[in-house]
């Protein structure tokens, strides 16, 4: 039974990784850049809500949607006044030191804005909790919400790539940006539109993270960024699906390691897993193999 | 002519929320001290300076204060820099009064003292406690491994359990790197059965707990240590939660005696937030130091080594009443001989357990 | 008087540090520096000196590494180890700390060595992440580390200090979070110094020697150098091995500069890595005496002048950049990337250079 | 004995059949040309040749050592060098260190030795920019040693792969579309140089073209690659005469 | 008025003055080419056409209006195209969605499928390896890709920068029969190219280009038989 309740822990743990990594690789598989401020843009999508709805009163659903679009015009605008400029700089770490740039940013106008203490945050999922074996398997109504959300949204995600004009110049743009230009596809908009929809996804992780795991504060993005990171990569950069179940994956992983090996341990475990799957699996469980063609 | 007196603390970054409790107390206490005439008729000005929780920018903090002109300086609030920062008070005759610097490396030197308990008494004041008042007999701990002063409790605990008529079923750890998910180890105090859940860390990572454990429907009691203080004062948190909790501590910010009503108004006025145990300290480091500084009868014009000697000299004859217990004496090791209150918390105040 | 552009330019690197050294050891030992400039000065050598090292990385190999800190972690640790452990056997605080060196830079090329074999097999951002996740390893591992030493040996755990059953009278050395406390206090500006000079001299003639041209060459384009027979494997494990070496030797003058050690995400770990990064970036990808100016003048601004303002008088705006100085700090940040970075930015300048000189 | 022997080479990616049945001797000395439609093969006979890829089937002698499933560098230096179609230098390395990578294998130190500056360090890099400044000359680059390689035009770019490729001292040179991006102009002064390359170093040169200027001026052979195998062979006269290489390849 | 018109055109890559005062115009309906040495600026100058990057000073002129200032993208809806040197087709897209990619502005949906059957009928390989990601096709099969791709935007103008590199002499010929064809069909071109017999042959005007400098232009026939162009690019 515990082992069955492990696996339900990891798996609530891995939906909340999996839905930030969502965000995470989308922006990184098209704009080719690791966005380190993603987890601090949950941050403030967080914070949005639960000032929104412990303080103006306003629902949380109503809450929501002001998080998403207060994140979105966010994303834009980092992206728009920090990352557009150093499009096409020499080397791709100017932009990702720039994002280091951002994350810090945020973390301190948080600190000066909302203060250092951990706020508790209430959780916005009203649905009651799935009980299983007369009650001694409980999964939570956050988990059940977090996972729908993450099938929706790589569901959407996929589609919208696939299937639309925008999503299949966000596949021309990850490629070859010039070229893309060469097309009519307008980049910067194209660019811009990815670090909407992944900073609005940013505000939903945010929400829901904070459903799961209460506590509040201004570094609250940072470690399930970086957690989301390594899932995104886990899955296969740039692959929708890929985050989902590297996401999954790295939290039952992470349960796994804490219940059966060493609590203290359990983060060296985790990317002790991760190295062994990429050194089999060179660009992650569903990555694309890239072959250049010499 | 002015006491400058220093202080080191995290402001910003993951500890920030302890260094600022301990910055904004020692405002209060300041302006306290100024409007009531000062220290032997000096006034008092404060510096405090950010070390991010870590050894080497508190090192910088200090070299800082030190070149500002600093003659006492009430810090670090966290044990790691506390430490580095120690060897360097050392040589220079600096007085170092810790609020919070619970480790007992940091009160190594005879020139360092502090406001709180130290980990090892708490650990074994509580293992005590719990065993002496009967309130469980299988304890489970859940500790945080990357934190000094969590282990340094932890250690002592399981120490002094040995001798207690309890039995510890299960001890498990966490990281900070991992401090969201407890569901591994609250599975593991339920499975073994545990009716009390021992706690050695800070509020917020105890809200999560609390709150998982109520959504697995975990209902033991959890015990608490000094850092469990502030529970009630997080920003959202559903009190109901934490009904029943114990904790040992000095301070509570809903006692009723006048000066703690009158610390946590202003404090609550000035800030917007509940004072929490770190701020009680250094509201009383401030004022500890000045009852040795008036005993000593020191004077601003004197050097930093030489209030320094008479500072340490003086601080094994006071007695201290204050926020965070009454009747404090002090010994030449620099820790505080007090005791804790244990408290519990009921409709959502704490109330002294009996 | 130089044969060369470079080697002039490397004259110059070795002049700055050199200059540095020659001003600040006098007024440091006459007691004419301040507090805190005199103890920023270890600080910028092993900042410098992990900027240079990750710079051999980056810039040189052309591969991203994420967990540099890692690497500056075990040496810290194993020297640190060494030096409280022989405390009572060798007398000579400055022969230990010598032995301490050599064992730090040991281990930790021995761990590069270790990491680098499986890392380099991998490419560009999952490499980046790969280092990443070791850095976090190393850390995490240091983290659950006791060891303990009595009359009967030396003892391990990786639980608790009391798993170490140690008599009443052993000592704990590593004591897991709270690492190793009472180290030696060795460091100095000189030592600092001269290690800096080694390590820019060894990266400076590596990249101008026939495994350099080798290295870059991986770097330029793999599979052109694989065609006329470079080892690829072995010249990438090469430049990963002299890097995390170098790491470590900056991880030695970190540990014995501090009386107590610890290994936190801000120290050792990820915070840290990217902090080196920012260092390389600014100072040049590839450009090592950049790597040694970038980490000064940073720690400076964020260390000294920030620190500084509150201390100018009670001007509100003075008072609120020193109370946000990671506030203002992120924001020089991206400034400055901006400016130096930015393609239309540098079109900008150059069109202003451009003016002024006649058209062709 | 040949200097490059080929025989019944072949691989397929996933359906497709690249190359099949492939078969081809070249002789020491000899300028052989490999040409056929765009996408027959004859880049992937090189990427074979020179180990990128592993053959499904066939042998491979150079100077009749059989190199078969070698590994790249293990192939170069057994002395087969190339060049690539779209092309591969050092960007940032500069003109005469390109050359000078080229000769790594050839001109050894122990590793301490560069930090160091012992004298066998010194010797042997001034011995490499000696031979390199020679080499360079030959394709008139010397004058552009400082610059960095990816500054340089394209048609330079060109011309140092190829003073790269021989500076691994090949025994057999594969050029890839060397006239690729050159005006006729320059191709013609293209060929002078890979003949003179051959004359003076007595080199094995064999090399994909579709400038057939170029093909019909220099070539001593001809090999024709149509879908993955072989539709003529011989000496380059007659096979450009080939009616069935005409309509495949040639055109009217 | 030309379609297309150059006027004191002056583009810099940091410090380096790579076109000096270029003018030169394309009428409607004209295939004009551009020819000149390795490194003379041409793919410079068919790349500040297509906004691609910007020009110091000087006006570019695309049906009477003024694109300097006009962001590449918006140049493709008004009826402009490129084929890029070294094909930049996108490496890990299908063959079929890289044709796609090429018709992003068009409006009439209708009208794409008739589009396809003409790039396939100009180009039957493609439809052979429709599904077959670009990256893996051969040298020759990319610049078809890259050709076709061109086309599905349907433009009014196409600029093409080396279309025959690497081709087959038998494909080679086909390019020119399909750029004369292009043009017929109603789409000017011009034409950047290596192959300057070729080019000078289909093309009704050309400008020859040295180091950033327009030194010699006229009608294509003529200039073919001018010795010095002859001697210089012709290598006769
Ligand atoms: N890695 C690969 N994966 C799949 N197909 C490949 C790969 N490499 C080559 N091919 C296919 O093999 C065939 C031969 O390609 P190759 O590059 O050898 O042609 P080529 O004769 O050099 O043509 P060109 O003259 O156009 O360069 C082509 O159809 C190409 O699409
Ligand atoms: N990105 C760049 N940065 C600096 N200089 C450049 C850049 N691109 C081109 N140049 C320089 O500008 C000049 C013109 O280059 P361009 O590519 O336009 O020539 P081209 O006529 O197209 O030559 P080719 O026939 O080789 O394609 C050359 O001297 C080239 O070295
Ligand atoms: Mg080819
Ligand atoms: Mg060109």
């Amino acid at each position: 039974m515990s082992f069955l309740n492990y696996l339900i822990g990891g798996i609530s743990l891995g939906s909340v990784y999996a839905i930030i990594a969502l965000g995470y690789t989308m922006v990184y598989g098209i704009a080719k850049m690791l966005n380190f401020a993603h987890g601090d843009v949950i941050m403030i999508g967080a914070f949005t809500v639960f000032i929104a709805t412990t303080q103006a009163g306003i629902h949380p659903l109503a809450a929501i949607l002001l998080a998403m679009v207060i994140c979105t015009v966010m994303g834009i605008l980092i992206e728009r006044i920090a990352y557009r400029p150093l499009r096409g700089a020499a080397s791709p770490l100017a932009v990702l030191i720039t994002a280091i740039g951002v994350s810090y940013l945020l973390q301190n106008l948080a600190l000066l804005w909302f203060g250092s203490n951990a706020k508790s945050f209430k959780s916005v999922v009203t649905i009651p909790p799935l009980r299983l074996a007369g009650g001694a398997l409980i999964i939570s109504g956050e988990t059940i919400v977090t996972i729908i959300a993450c099938i929706v949204i790589m569901i959407g995600l996929t589609t919208f790539i696939n299937k639309t004009k925008p999503g299949q110049a966000m596949l021309a743009v990850s490629e070859d940006q010039g070229a893309a230009r060469l097309m009519g596809i307008n980049v910067n908009g194209i660019i811009a539109l990815t670090f909407a929809i992944g900073s609005a996804l940013a505000a939903i992780a945010g929400v829901l993270l904070c459903s799961s795991y209460p506590s509040l504060d201004p570094y609250t993005g940072s470690m399930p960024g970086i957690k989301a990171f390594v899932a995104a990569v886990f899955g296969g950069i740039g692959s929708i699906p890929g985050a989902m179940i590297g996401g999954i994956l790295l939290g039952v992983i992470e349960i796994f390691g804490r219940a059966y090996i060493s609590a203290q341990m359990a983060d060296a475990i985790v990317f002790a897993v991760l190295i062994v799957v990429l050194l089999v699996r060179p660009t992650g469980l569903l990555g694309k193999k890239i072959q250049e063609k010499v | 002519d002015t006491f400058k007196i220093g202080g080191i603390g995290p402001v910003t970054g993951p500890a920030a929320a302890y260094g600022s409790a301990v910055k904004n107390a020692m405002e209060i206490a300041a302006e306290e001290i100024n409007e009531a005439g000062g220290i032997n008729g000096y006034q008092v000005e404060l510096n405090f300076q950010d070390d991010e929780h870590d050894a080497e920018k508190a090192i910088t903090a200090y070299n800082t204060l030190k070149d500002w002109g600093m003659q006492i300086l009430e810090g670090t609030v966290t044990s790691t820099p506390c430490v580095a920062v120690a060897a360097e008070t050392v040589n220079d005759g600096m007085f170092q009064l810790t609020p919070s610097g619970s480790s007992p490396s940091c009160i190594t030197n005879e020139n360092a003292f502090a406001v709180c308990f130290s980990d090892p008494a708490q650990g074994t004041l509580s293992a005590v406690y719990i065993g002496t008042h009967g309130l469980a007999e299988k304890v489970a701990v859940i500790y945080n491994s990357s934190d000094v002063y969590s282990t340094g409790i932890y250690e002592t605990f399981m120490a002094e359990a040995e001798n207690q008529p309890f039995e510890v079923v299960s001890a498990e750890a966490f990281t900070d790197d991992s401090s969201t998910d407890f569901n591994v180890q609250l599975t593991k105090a339920k499975d073994a059965g545990a009716d009390l859940v021992f706690l050695p860390i800070y509020y917020q990572a105890a809200s999560q707990i609390l709150t998982q454990a109520n959504a697995m429907e975990y209902a033991p009691v959890f015990f608490g240590v000094d850092g469990m203080d502030g529970i009630l004062g997080v920003e959202g948190f559903d009190t109901a939660l934490a009904e029943g909790v114990l904790l040992l501590t000095p301070f509570v910010a809903t006692a009723e005696d006048e000066a703690t009503a009158s610390f946590v108004g202003k404090y609550e006025e000035k800030f917007g937030e509940t004072p929490n145990q770190f701020a009680a300290d250094a509201y009383d480091g401030l004022y500890i130091i000045k009852m040795a500084a008036e005993l000593a009868d020191v004077n601003p014009d004197m050097d930093a080594a030489e209030i320094g000697s008479a500072l340490i000299e003086a601080m094994p004859q006071i007695t201290f009443d204050g926020l965070t217990g009454e009747g404090t004496t002090w010994d030449a090791s620099g820790a505080p001989t007090k005791d804790p209150k244990a408290m519990v918390i009921k409709d959502g105040i704490y109330v002294e357990a009996e | 008087m130089f044969k060369n552009k470079t080697a002039r330019q490397n004259a110059i690197t070795y002049g700055i540090i050199l200059a540095a050294m020659a001003v600040m050891l006098p007024m440091q030992m006459g007691g004419h520096l301040s507090s805190s400039l005199s103890g920023l000065l270890v600080p910028f050598c092993y900042y410098a000196i992990l900027a240079v090292s990750l710079n051999l990385t980056v810039g040189i190999l052309g591969e991203l590494s994420l967990g540099h800190a890692g690497f500056m972690c075990v040496g810290a640790f194993t020297s640190a180890f060494f030096t409280k452990f022989t405390a009572d056997i060798i007398a000579n605080s400055y022969v230990r700390f010598f032995l301490g060196l050599l064992i730090g830079i040991a281990f930790s090329a021995l761990i590069g060595f270790l990491i680098g074999i499986p890392v380099l097999r991998l490419k560009g951002d999952y490499l980046a992440i790969v280092t990443l996740a070791f850095g976090e390893i190393i850390k995490n591992l240091v983290n659950v580390l006791y060891i303990g030493k009595d009359s009967r040996g030396v003892h391990f755990s990786m639980k608790d200090s009391i798993s170490l059953h140690l008599e009443p009278e052993g000592t704990v050395i590593v004591a897991g979070p709270q690492g190793i406390t009472g180290i030696d206090r060795t460091s100095s500006f000189l030592i600092g110094g001269i290690l800096l000079l080694a390590a820019v001299f060894i990266v400076l003639r590596l990249i101008q020697s026939r495994d350099g041209r080798a290295i870059m060459s991986i770097r330029d384009n793999r599979i052109a150098a694989e065609s006329i027979g470079i080892n690829v494997t072995k010249y990438k494990l090469l430049a990963f091995t002299v890097s995390a070496a170098l790491a470590g030797m900056g991880g030695v003058l970190y540990a014995h500069n501090l009386a107590t050690l610890t290994a936190t995400s801000k120290n050792f770990g990820f915070n840290m890595s990217v902090m080196i990064l920012v260092y390389v970036v600014l100072g040049g990808i590839g450009n090592i005496r950049g790597s040694v100016i970038a980490p000064v003048v940073l720690n400076l601004l964020l260390d000294y002048v920030l620190r500084k303002l509150q201390m100018l008088g009670s001007n509100p705006v003075l008072q609120f950049m020193s109370d946000n100085r990671m506030l203002i700090y992120a924001i020089v940040l991206i400034v400055i990337m901006i400016m130096t970075w930015s393609p239309k930015m540098i079109a900008r300048r150059e069109a202003l250079f451009n003016r002024g000189r006649k058209e062709e | 004995m040949p200097m490059l022997e080929v025989k019944n080479l072949g691989i397929s990616f996933g359906g497709l059949r690249a190359v099949n049945e492939f078969n081809l001797s070249v002789e020491k000395g000899q300028l052989y040309g490999l040409i056929g439609p765009n996408g027959a093969g004859k880049t992937t006979v090189f990427n074979l040749l020179t180990g990128v890829y592993q053959p499904d089937s066939g042998v491979i002698r150079l100077d009749g050592e059989d190199i078969t499933g070698r590994k790249t560098i293990d192939i170069s230096k057994a002395g087969i060098a190339r060049t690539f179609q779209n092309i591969r230098l050092f960007g940032k390395l500069s003109v005469l260190d390109n050359v000078k990578a080229g000769m790594h294998n050839k001109h050894p130190y122990p590793p301490l030795a560069g930090i160091f500056h012992t004298p066998a360090w010194k010797r042997t890099e001034d011995e490499m920019t000696e031979k390199a400044l020679k080499l360079l000359e030959v394709f008139d680059l010397k004058d552009d040693h400082e610059y960095l390689a990816s500054n340089l035009p394209y048609g330079k770019q060109r011309k140092l792969e190829i003073a790269r490729a021989l500076a691994t001292d090949p025994k057999l040179l594969l050029l890839d579309e060397p006239a690729a991006g050159m005006n006729p102009q320059e191709t013609k002064s293209l060929m002078d140089m890979i003949r003179f390359v051959r004359d003076e170093f007595g080199m094995t040169i064999l090399l994909i073209e579709h400038d057939m200027k170029l093909v019909s001026g220099i070539c001593e052979g001809l090999t024709v690659l149509n879908f993955g195998e072989v539709l003529a062979q011989g000496e380059t006269g007659s096979v450009l005469a080939n009616p069935a290489v005409i309509t495949a390849y040639l055109g009217e | 008025m030309a379609m297309l018109e150059v006027k004191n055109l002056h583009v810099y890559y940091g410090m380096i003055h790579a076109i000096k005062d270029v003018s030169f115009e394309v009428n409607e309906g004209e295939i004009i080419a551009l020819i000149g040495a390795n490194g003379a600026g041409k793919t410079t100058i068919l790349h500040t056409i297509s906004g691609l990057i910007g020009a110091r000073s000087g006006s570019i002129m695309f049906e009477g209006k003024e694109t300097t200032k006009i962001p590449a993208h918006e140049l493709v809806s008004m009826g402009m195209a490129q084929v890029p040197e070294g094909r930049r087709v996108f490496a890990q897209m299908s063959v079929y969605q890289n044709l796609r990619m090429g018709a992003y502005t068009r409006k009439d949906k209708s009208e794409l499928d008739s589009t396809l059957e003409m790039v396939f009928k100009r180009f039957p390989r493609l439809k052979e390896r429709l599904g077959q990601p670009a990256g893996t096709l051969s040298g020759g099969e990319q610049q078809m890709l890259a050709m076709g791709r061109a086309l599905m935007s349907h433009p009014k103008i196409i600029l093409m920068d080396e279309p025959s590199m690497g081709l087959s002499p038998i494909l080679v010929n086909e390019i020119f029969d399909i750029i004369k064809s292009v043009n017929e069909a109603g789409t000017t071109v011009l034409l950047v190219e290596q192959n300057a017999r070729k080019a000078l042959m289909v093309a009704d005007r050309a400008y020859v280009l040295e180091t950033g400098r327009i030194v010699n232009s006229g009608d294509a026939k003529e200039l073919m038989n001018d010795d010095s162009i002859r001697k210089a690019y012709l290598g006769e």
